[in-house]
């Protein structure tokens, strides 16, 4: 039975990272390589790690791979908004087919400040 | 347990070291710490270096794990001898620091980076595990790496970029070497290597690994074609660093060579004729470096790679007097070498410079400065009977007896041109009338000093002075040292007994 | 694999060596990190390796069961790798100053020390 | 860097990377790990809170200059290793222990402690190189 | 005070759930290991009504899940499928949150969520910019975060 | 005996202390010590001319053989009195010579360590010591030429003649070597016990040619005698002690001590005939072309060293007693030769020749001398000379069929130096005072007693030639090898051949001391031969030799970082290459290894492309990028093969890496493109090369069989000795406790560094 | 199929070949952040292929390793973002 479960979870969670693979070649921009990817792997790999807790079955194993996957959940995201950020200093294009950019122009260049309104003065 | 004090040195330094990083704040502390350390650490060699000489060799267990499970330190002749040395030249090097280096490098741990030093050196000597001697060149190179760059001159950095990759690139190729060794015997011990090794089939992979040893310690003991870093570095640090790494870094490449050579790779041909070789042509190029050099410091350089020849030769040529003469130029040139550096320091402090164009006058207004001088100058041409001369003998008997003449040719031809070149330096920079001392600002000239600074920079040459007497006048006492040495060396099986003598014994 | 790592570690220490031929201090810091790696590596893989069986003794057990990885030559590569990392950091840092002083990343306009003065 | 997001999430990680590392440490006589890694780790955990809050506000939690820990942990280590020369007379590095194992922690002897020294020093070590060269950048 | 003594016991707890070993000589080992930490580092804010608040937390965790499991559907379609669906672009979403962690809960929640990317926060404190994927109606887009994730995260937090 | 060595080196050893003391009037005092040895060695005499051999042995360093023994016979004994004797007048002489010098002790120091040496030189048994003393004789003198060290001439011609006898000391030291190997001790009356096994062996070539380069340089032999001149650049008196009495015989001593073991071939007689023949007629012609008095003198003691060598190389019994008695003369009367030219510059400021004249109204006792010494250089009776020169002849012409062409060697050679003589000793005195020299005037008696007791004892000796016969030449003559009957030394050997080819010589050469006038202008002209001397050729060739030298260093220390790196790796590859050629099996041994998988050859392939990248990218960013997935690979790696401790410190250290690059890399340049494709595809070669050979060497070595006995050790007791389950760690922490201990020391060692690299700046305030 | 030889030979292929197709992206960039992304992913995809791996050889102890991936990963990521930053700032 835990056999059938550890099978499941495994797969579900190889498949997510896949997609998430798939995702970072075939997105256009960087902003969406970022969103897609960051969530699947995470998903993927929680799932995968717990497929190992249920396989090796023993409560320290187990309290081991919660604490990975809190951190993992815990830093993910911070990475992510971290690189994002970045990609958007450096001048990373957004798709064309983008539709929006509310971003645009609400960074003070000299200091990185971010605006909530307006636009750059200097 | 008396032998324990196979580790006193490396422990002595440790501690040192770690003292003074505690000390980090006070210069006058860090001064006194090493100074009186520097004593008790050659009280500690004295000691080893007696102990061994009435006992035999001595060997600790590190972690009482029987060799060869753990690590093993061995106090043979060879490596006492060599502690012996560093003390020596690091007690010199330790006061003349103290006296020369500048305040804003002392407040950056140059003190604690030199006696980390020192116990790289020690723990090389007296290890009897190759990872291990891997492990101590480490230190011993980035300790040198620091005082190398301390200061951060521009000069001092160009010269580092060098000294730096190509030694770390030694540092590669040396664990290469501990890989294939490993690989192919599944040992560490040295002692134990000697046996393993011995016992293998394919002989084609021992020489194999025998070159990348070769060149691997090849290259820390700037042997032709390898020693390019050392000519472009040496004579970019302070005198005081030039003074530790000119007597002693290279040597210990030497004494790796010599080691792996004797213990663990011994009797291939092959190997001896292009060790033979490559010492020849060390003491050519060496020689004709010095030759054309006018920064007093560089001719200094040239003449280390040029006289690693002679060590080289000794091992080269593989009999029991040909080792005792690369153990007796090994012990002449520490002392000799250390003291070339300091002594270009003090030729700095009295004139500025180290250029032989602009120096001159220093016998007319010092001459007992001078005669001082004279005395390590005149050692390392190995003007009779001075220390570097009695080496020689066994060296071109030696050779004689196999018949090389080129390698004779080569002993005197590098002998001649260290000769020219000292005879050159006494006229240039002695002799020759003194110019106008050039303004540098917050310099301060000898003359100027005070007192307790001119102790600090002449007690050390005196000290290292009085003893190349000693080991010119009283040479037969080196050479009965140097004998036994190249005696226990040549017979490698009794190192190998007293690593693993208890292991046989029990069935 | 032995025959694939083998050549791996060829690659590691040609493209170190590579790197180390440059003329940039950059590039010259990398292809001695790489060598690095290649020695490490290399190490490893003739101390003979063994898949999945980690040296460490089971909970229950005082000694192995079956047959384990040679725990020694890790431990050789551990401690090598420590010590690399002490050389790396200095050596980036070294190029930081070198080139803040030198005001070059370019080797051959450091060859000073070389000159005939 | 100036982000909230980052900054929160390091105050938290802190003292969770900090814990983690002392497990680490721990452990490492019985599974991976040990002084080294635990040791990076805890450096790991300072230098992402430098970078988000700034090298004062980290310098200012620490209380003292990282590179003072390696001399101590340079000692620490230097202890253990001759304590058993000082105390039964045996080489140095001999491990020594403790008859009974200490709950939590295991069996408890010199080799515990100076695994605590390399830890102690790899702290100090990384912090120190990491934040001279941010100072200096 | 308080927040210090329940950041301890957070930190005791994951020790224990780390080491594995639940006897009572761990519980007080961790805690003083703790203690030490946080007496060393001395941490900025904890929140207070920790254990009020455990019952909604599994609540919104399995909301959570909820939300990862089905954004994450619907991107994996949009990247097998071999045409994009997708209408992206960054989108300025105004905050109640107003602490910082309560702001970076919900930023992490929903970089976490598949099809959206917390970029950054105006200096302020007002606004998170967002980029989303599917942003064809800006308002339905905001309120979907505001009253999805930034609702529930606040009644927890507060 | 070591007693007496020693005197001289203490004595100067005193000076170091007590200098001040003999610049004064205490300077006369210093005469003492070799007065001392004069007369202590004189005692001697009478057991030498019994034919007793004084022996000493004291042992110094015996382990190489190399002990201080010392042998009085009768070579010693004339050289040992010739030095401690005219080393006496020459000291006196110096008093009032150099009166009031800045550095009359040091002179006396260096003039006491020379003494002190040649005495060690002449007096030792052991070749070795001999080897010492010598080279201290060439060291001493190095000072003395060098004396006036603020002038560049002489501070050259120093180092020339320290060069020159300086190679030839190390010729003497491998010779001595050679011989001392094979006859098995380093004693040189126990070598003439095995003079057939010297001679028999296949090195005895190499040995003579050894000694002769010792013994020719030394003695100024063509074509190495070009230093001698050059020494002139020494204060007279030290040209009087070293460069015409003593240190240039040390080479014809050397020739004299050898003779019995090495001497009588072939080899040795017609190479020193050769040689010696050609440096006395080459020398002797050269003095026609000299103004200055010492260069007058310079070139006829060349060419007396050349008679001496050459009759050394006659080997006969009478050519060596020629040999002995024409040491003694020619010590005599050069050396009054010598002192009198130092008066006459000393009194007079100059010592051209063409422009001296008409001394003997100021300086009549010195003019008395002079014209002694001359009388005796030119062999007319009753002077010592004369009997010299018959010997000489006497020598040649008693030698076989090339006996006419040797004796008519050596009547050139005769004439010219009387000619020289003359020049030196009475041309200043004749004639017309010019007004310039009115105000000289007679010098300290301590300046012209010297010379005139010396040239009255070449005349003295002359006249009562049994004073030396037997008590000197005798012995000497014995000590060489022939101790046939008994020397019978005589000023009138009746009227036969050799009194007429001696009448010959003398006419001759007055008829061309009248008729030939020096002149600068012909010095000149002579000059421009120059540049064929030996000298010029030796001097050319040094230049060469520096400038290729250069040329040579510059090439290989041409600092480039990268051809360092390559010449290294080619030498490695040369070496390694040739021998797995040579060695390789070829075959590898897929049995043994582990199958291949999927994700393992996956990972292999991104880790390969990933170095490949970081090697060819553009971004700096992206290859420190790309290093963090070659980092991850390996890490991935490690995992496979159980190595988990690895593959987190791998990881967490690539990491760590990483972020110090990163903090580093925007303060530095971009990459530039810097180096040209055709460099790109050499290194790349060398590479690619240097990456196989290291594939080979590992499959190789993986075809061999290993069993780690340590491992199974570790195995059985990590557990149960140390307490510890993870192996890895309790090697690290126990079994290898102290590596790790040194690792943890590299890191703090390499953290201090980058502190101080960053925060250390040597500025103009703290470079203090 | 054994459930070890299930994610021996399908499960562990399949996440390596997501490691291919990350690397690909890794060296397809364009921009850099592209490739920090990618190599944060890539060591995400690291810790599965560990997890897997423990199953297979029945070595929980590898798991480890995967925490400390988890845990430093995200360094490096930090440090990227905050030289990009700083680049930008600077120029
Ligand atoms: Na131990
Ligand atoms: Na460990």
């Amino acid at each position: 039975m835990s056999d059938i479960i550890i099978g499941i979870l495994a797969t579900l969670g190889t498949l997510f990272v896949l997609l998430a693979a798939v995702g970072v070649i075939r997105m256009p921009d960087t902003y969406l390589r970022i969103s897609v990817t960051t969530k699947a792997a995470t998903l993927g790999i929680g799932l995968i790690l717990a497929a190992a807790a249920i396989y090796f079955n023993e409560i320290s194993i187990t309290s081991r791979v919660l604490a990975i996957i809190l951190f993992i959940l815990l830093t993910a995201p911070v990475g992510a908004h971290l690189i994002g950020r970045a990609s958007y200093f450096i001048g990373v294009k957004l798709w064309s087919k983008s539709l929006i950019d509310d971003l645009e122009g609400k960074y003070k260049k000299s200091t990185h400040e971010l605006k909530s309104e307006g636009t750059e003065e200097d | 347990m008396i032998q324990h004090i196979v580790l006193y040195p490396i422990i002595v330094h440790l501690l040192l070291a770690i003292l003074l990083l505690f000390s980090w704040n006070s210069i006058k502390i860090q001064k006194i710490i090493s100074a009186a350390g520097s004593v008790l650490s050659l009280l500690v060699a004295i000691w080893l270096f007696s102990t061994v000489w009435n006992e035999g060799t001595l060997t600790i267990q590190a972690g009482n794990w029987e060799a060869p499970f753990g690590i093993t330190f061995v106090a043979d002749a060879f490596a006492a001898t060599m502690v012996l040395l560093t003390a020596i030249s690091g007690i010199a090097v330790s006061y003349f620091s103290i006296g020369t280096i500048l305040k804003a490098r002392l407040k950056f741990g140059y003190l604690p980076i030199l006696h980390f030093l020192l116990l790289g050196l020690n723990g090389a000597f007296l290890t009897g595990d190759i990872f291990n001697l891997y492990v101590w060149f480490e230190i011993i190179i980035i300790s040198s790496f620091v005082l190398i760059t301390l200061g951060g001159e521009k000069k001092q950095l160009e010269g580092a970029v060098k000294y730096f990759t190509l030694n770390i690139f030694a540092s590669v190729i040396f664990l290469t070497a501990v890989a294939v060794l490993y690989g192919l015997t599944g040992s560490l011990n040295m002692a134990d290597l000697s046996l393993k090794v011995a016992a293998i089939e394919n002989r084609g992979l021992v020489e194999v690994t025998a070159i990348l040893f070769l060149i691997g310690f090849g290259i820390k003991a700037a042997i032709f074609p390898l020693y390019f870093w050392l000519p472009a570095s040496y004579h970019t640090p302070p005198p005081a660093v030039s003074a530790v790494f000119g007597g002693l870094l290279t040597k210990v490449g030497v004494y790796a060579l010599i080691r792996v050579f004797t213990l663990i790779f011994v009797g291939d041909a092959f190997l001896e004729t292009i060790i033979l070789t490559l010492a020849g042509l060390t003491l050519f190029v060496g020689a004709i470096g010095a030759l054309v050099q006018n920064n007093i410091s560089k001719i200094f350089s040239y003449l280390i790679i040029s006289h690693i020849g002679f060590m080289i030769l000794g091992l080269g040529l593989y009999t029991e007097a040909a080792i005792a003469g690369a153990i007796f130029y090994i012990i002449h040139d520490i002392v000799v070498k250390t003291n070339l550096f300091m002594v270009s320091g003090l030729i700095y402090r009295l004139k500025g410079t180290m250029s032989m164009k602009n120096l001159g006058g220093i016998y007319a207004k010092h001459p007992l400065l001078s005669l001082l001088m004279l005395v390590p100058l005149f050692s390392v041409v190995g003007i009779p009977p001075l220390s570097g001369f009695w080496p020689k003998l066994s060296l071109i008997t030696e050779s004689f007896k196999i018949e090389n003449y080129w390698l004779i040719g080569a002993i005197i031809f590098a002998t001649f041109i260290t000769l020219f070149v000292i005879a050159r330096i006494w006229a240039e920079v002695f002799w020759k009338e003194g110019k106008k001392l050039p303004t540098i600002q917050n310099f301060r000239y000898f003359h100027l000093l005070k007192l307790e600074k001119k102790i600090q920079i002449l007690g050390p040459i005196a000290f290292l002075a009085f003893i190349s007497l000693y080991i010119g006048f009283g040479a037969e006492n080196i050479q009965q040292l140097a004998e036994r040495v190249g005696t226990e060396l040549m017979n490698n099986q009794l190192y190998i007994e007293s690593v693993l003598g208890n292991i046989k014994e029990q069935p | 694999m032995e025959f694939l790592l083998a050549i791996l570690i060829g690659l590691l220490y040609a493209s170190g060596l590579y790197m180390m031929l440059r003329r940039s201090l950059v590039k010259l810091i990398i292809g001695l990190i790489l060598l690095g790696n290649g020695a490490n590596l290399l190490i490893f893989l003739l101390g003979r390796i063994t898949k999945g069986k980690p040296p460490i003794i089971p909970e229950e057990s005082k000694f192995f069961l079956d047959a384990y990885a040679d725990p020694v030559p890790q431990a050789l590569i551990l401690t090598a790798i420590v010590i690399s990392f002490g050389l790396q950091s200095f050596a980036i840092v070294l190029i930081k100053r070198a080139y803040k002083v030198v005001k070059t990343d370019d080797l051959d306009q450091m060859n000073s020390t070389d000159e005939f003065s | 860097m100036k982000t909230i997001i980052l900054r929160t999430a390091s105050n938290y990680l802190l003292p969770l990377l900090l814990l983690f590392s002392i497990f680490i440490l721990l452990r490492g006589h019985y599974l991976p790990g040990g002084g080294f890694v635990g040791g990076l780790i805890a450096s790991i955990a300072f230098v992402l809170h430098a970078f988000a809050n700034g090298l004062e506000n980290t310098k200012n939690l620490i209380k003292m200059h990282p590179g003072f820990l390696m001399p101590v942990g340079l000692l620490v280590a230097f202890l253990a290793g001759v304590s058993p020369a000082l105390i039964s007379n045996l080489p140095f590095m001999t491990g020594i222990w403790f008859p009974e194992p200490l709950a939590v922690i295991g069996m408890v002897g010199s080799a515990l402690f100076f695994d605590i020294g390399v830890y102690l020093v790899v702290i100090g070590v990384s912090l120190t190189i990491i934040f001279t060269i941010t100072e200096s950048a | 005070m308080r927040s210090r003594f329940l950041s301890n016991i957070l930190l005791t707890f994951i020790w224990v759930a780390l080491t594995g070993s639940f006897d009572l000589l761990n519980f007080v080992f961790g805690f003083v290991l703790s203690f030490l930490i946080l007496w060393v580092i001395t941490l900025g804010k904890g929140e207070s009504k920790y254990f009020k608040i455990l019952p909604k937390m599994i609540a919104f965790f399995f909301f959570f899940l909820y939300e990862l499991f089905k954004a994450n559907l619907q991107v994996a379609y949009d990247v097998i499928t071999p045409k994009f669906y997708m209408k992206p672009g960054i989108i300025k979403v105004p905050l109640d949150a107003k602490t910082d962690l309560e702001i970076t809960l919900l930023a992490n929640l929903i970089s976490l969520t598949p099809g959206t990317l917390s970029l950054d926060v105006s200096n302020d404190k007002k606004v998170l910019y967002v980029h989303g994927m599917y942003v064809s109606n800006k308002e339905k887009f905001i309120q979907g975060i505001k009253q999805g994730f930034e609702k529930r995260l606040l009644e927890i937090l507060r | 005996m070591l007693t007496a060595i020693l005197t001289g080196f203490i004595f100067s050893l005193l000076l170091v202390v007590a200098g001040k003391y003999i610049k004064g009037k205490a300077a006369i005092l210093s005469a003492l010590v070799p007065l001392g040895l004069f007369i202590y060695f004189l005692q001697f005499t009478r057991q030498i001319s019994s034919g007793e051999i004084i022996t000493k042995t004291y042992e110094w360093v015996p382990s190489l053989g190399v002990n201080l023994g010392f042998t009085l016979d009768g070579i010693s004994l004339i050289f040992t009195l010739m030095i401690t004797g005219i080393g006496f007048l020459v000291f006196a002489y110096t008093a009032t010579y150099l009166k009031g010098h800045e550095y009359l002790d040091r002179f006396y120091g260096y003039l006491g360590i020379f003494m002190a040496a040649m005495l060690g030189v002449v007096l030792s048994d052991n070749i070795i010591s001999l080897f010492i003393f010598w080279e201290l004789t060439s060291i001493s003198s190095f000072f003395l030429i060098g004396f006036n060290n603020k002038e560049k001439a002489s501070r050259k011609s120093a180092v020339l003649a320290l060069s020159i006898t300086g190679i030839g000391g190390l010729l003497l030291l491998a010779g001595a070597l050679i011989l001392g190997n094979i006859t098995g001790t380093y004693s040189i009356s126990e070598m003439l016990l095995s003079k057939d096994l010297i001679a028999e062996s296949s090195h005895y070539i190499i040995i003579v040619i050894l000694i002769f380069g010792a013994a020719f340089t030394k003695s100024a032999q063509f074509p190495f005698h070009f230093w001698l001149p050059g020494a002139m650049k020494a204060p007279t008196p030290v040209s009087t002690y070293l460069h015409s009495a003593t240190m240039v015989k040390a080479g014809v001593y050397l020739l004299m001590r050898f003779t019995p073991s090495l001497g009588n071939t072939e080899l040795w007689n017609t190479t020193l005939i050769t040689v010696g023949a050609i440096t006395m007629v080459y020398a002797a012609i050269h003095t026609l072309f000299r103004t200055d008095l010492k260069g007058i003198l310079a070139y006829s003691t060349i060419a007396a060293l050349g008679i001496l060598v050459f009759l050394i190389g006659l080997g006969t019994r009478e050519a060596f007693v020629a040999a002995c008695v024409f040491i003694l003369v020619h010590a005599l009367y050069k050396a009054t030769l010598f002192l009198v030219t130092g008066i006459i510059d000393h009194e007079t400021g100059t010592r051209d020749v063409t422009r001296l004249s008409g001394l003997r109204k100021v300086l009549l006792p010195v003019a008395i001398a002079g014209f002694l010494a001359a009388i005796s250089n030119a062999g007319i009776p009753p002077s010592f000379g004369f009997i010299g020169k018959d010997l000489i002849y006497e020598a040649t012409l008693h030698f076989g069929n090339t006996g006419v062409l040797l004796t008519a060697l050596a009547i050139i050679t005769n004439i010219l130096l009387l000619y020289a003589g003359f020049l030196a000793g009475i041309k200043p005195f004749t004639g017309k005072l010019p007004q310039s020299f009115e105000k000289a005037h007679m010098p300290g008696f301590l300046m012209w007693i010297p010379p005139l007791i010396l040239a009255i004892l070449g005349i003295t000796i002359g006249v009562f030639p049994s004073i030396v016969q037997d008590s000197l030449i005798q012995p000497a003559v014995t000590a060489m090898g022939q101790n046939g009957s008994e020397i019978q030394i005589k000023l009138w050997h009746g009227f036969n051949l050799i009194l007429g080819l001696s009448a010959i010589t003398i006419g001759v050469g007055l008829l061309i001391y009248f008729l030939f006038k020096p002149s600068l202008k012909l010095e000149k002209g002579i000059a421009k031969f120059d540049k064929i001397a030996p000298k010029s050729i030796v001097e050319s060739i040094g230049y060469g030799f520096g400038q290729g030298s250069k040329k040579v260093t510059g090439l290989i220390q041409n600092g480039y970082l990268r051809y360092y790196v390559s010449v290294i790796i080619l030498f490695l590859v040369l070496l390694t290459g040739y021998t797995l050629l040579q060695n390789t099996k070829y075959v590898i041994d897929y049995d043994s290894f582990s199958e291949l998988t999927v994700y393992e050859v996956l990972t292999l392939l991104v880790m390969a492309v990933g170095i490949l990248y970081t090697v060819f990218t553009r971004s700096r960013l992206a290859a420190v990028a790309a290093m963090g997935v070659v980092g991850l690979a390996i890490s991935l790696i490690f995992v496979y093969y159980s190595a988990p401790d690895l593959a987190m410190t791998q990881f967490s250290i690539d990491t760590l890496t990483v972020i110090l690059f990163v903090l580093v890399l925007y303060r530095l340049p971009k990459y530039l493109k810097l180096s040209d494709r055709k460099a790109r595809i050499k290194d790349g070669i060398l590479s690619v090369v240097f990456g196989s050979l290291i594939t080979v060497l590992a499959l190789e070595v993986l075809g061999e069989p290993q069993g780690s006995q340590i491992t199974d050790f570790y195995a059985e007791n990590a557990y149960v000795l140390a307490k510890g389950k993870n192996v890895v760690n309790v090697i690290l922490v126990d079994f290898r406790g102290i590596d790790t201990f040194m690792e943890i020391a590299v890191l703090t060692i390499a953290a201090i560094g980058v502190f101080s690299l960053l925060k250390l700046r040597l500025t103009k305030k703290n470079r203090k | 199929m054994t459930l070890h030889d299930y994610l021996y030979y399908i499960l562990l292929p399949i996440l390596s070949f997501s490691i291919v197709l990350l690397f690909i992206r890794f060296l397809m960039g364009p921009s850099i952040a592209d490739r920090v992304i990618t190599l944060d992913l890539l060591i995400t995809t690291g810790i599965g292929v560990i997890a897997i791996y423990s199953i297979t050889s029945n070595q929980p102890t590898f798991l480890d390793i995967a925490m400390i991936l988890a845990l430093i990963a995200f360094l490096g990521t930090v440090a990227f973002s905050y030289y990009l930053e700083k680049r930008n700032k600077n120029e």
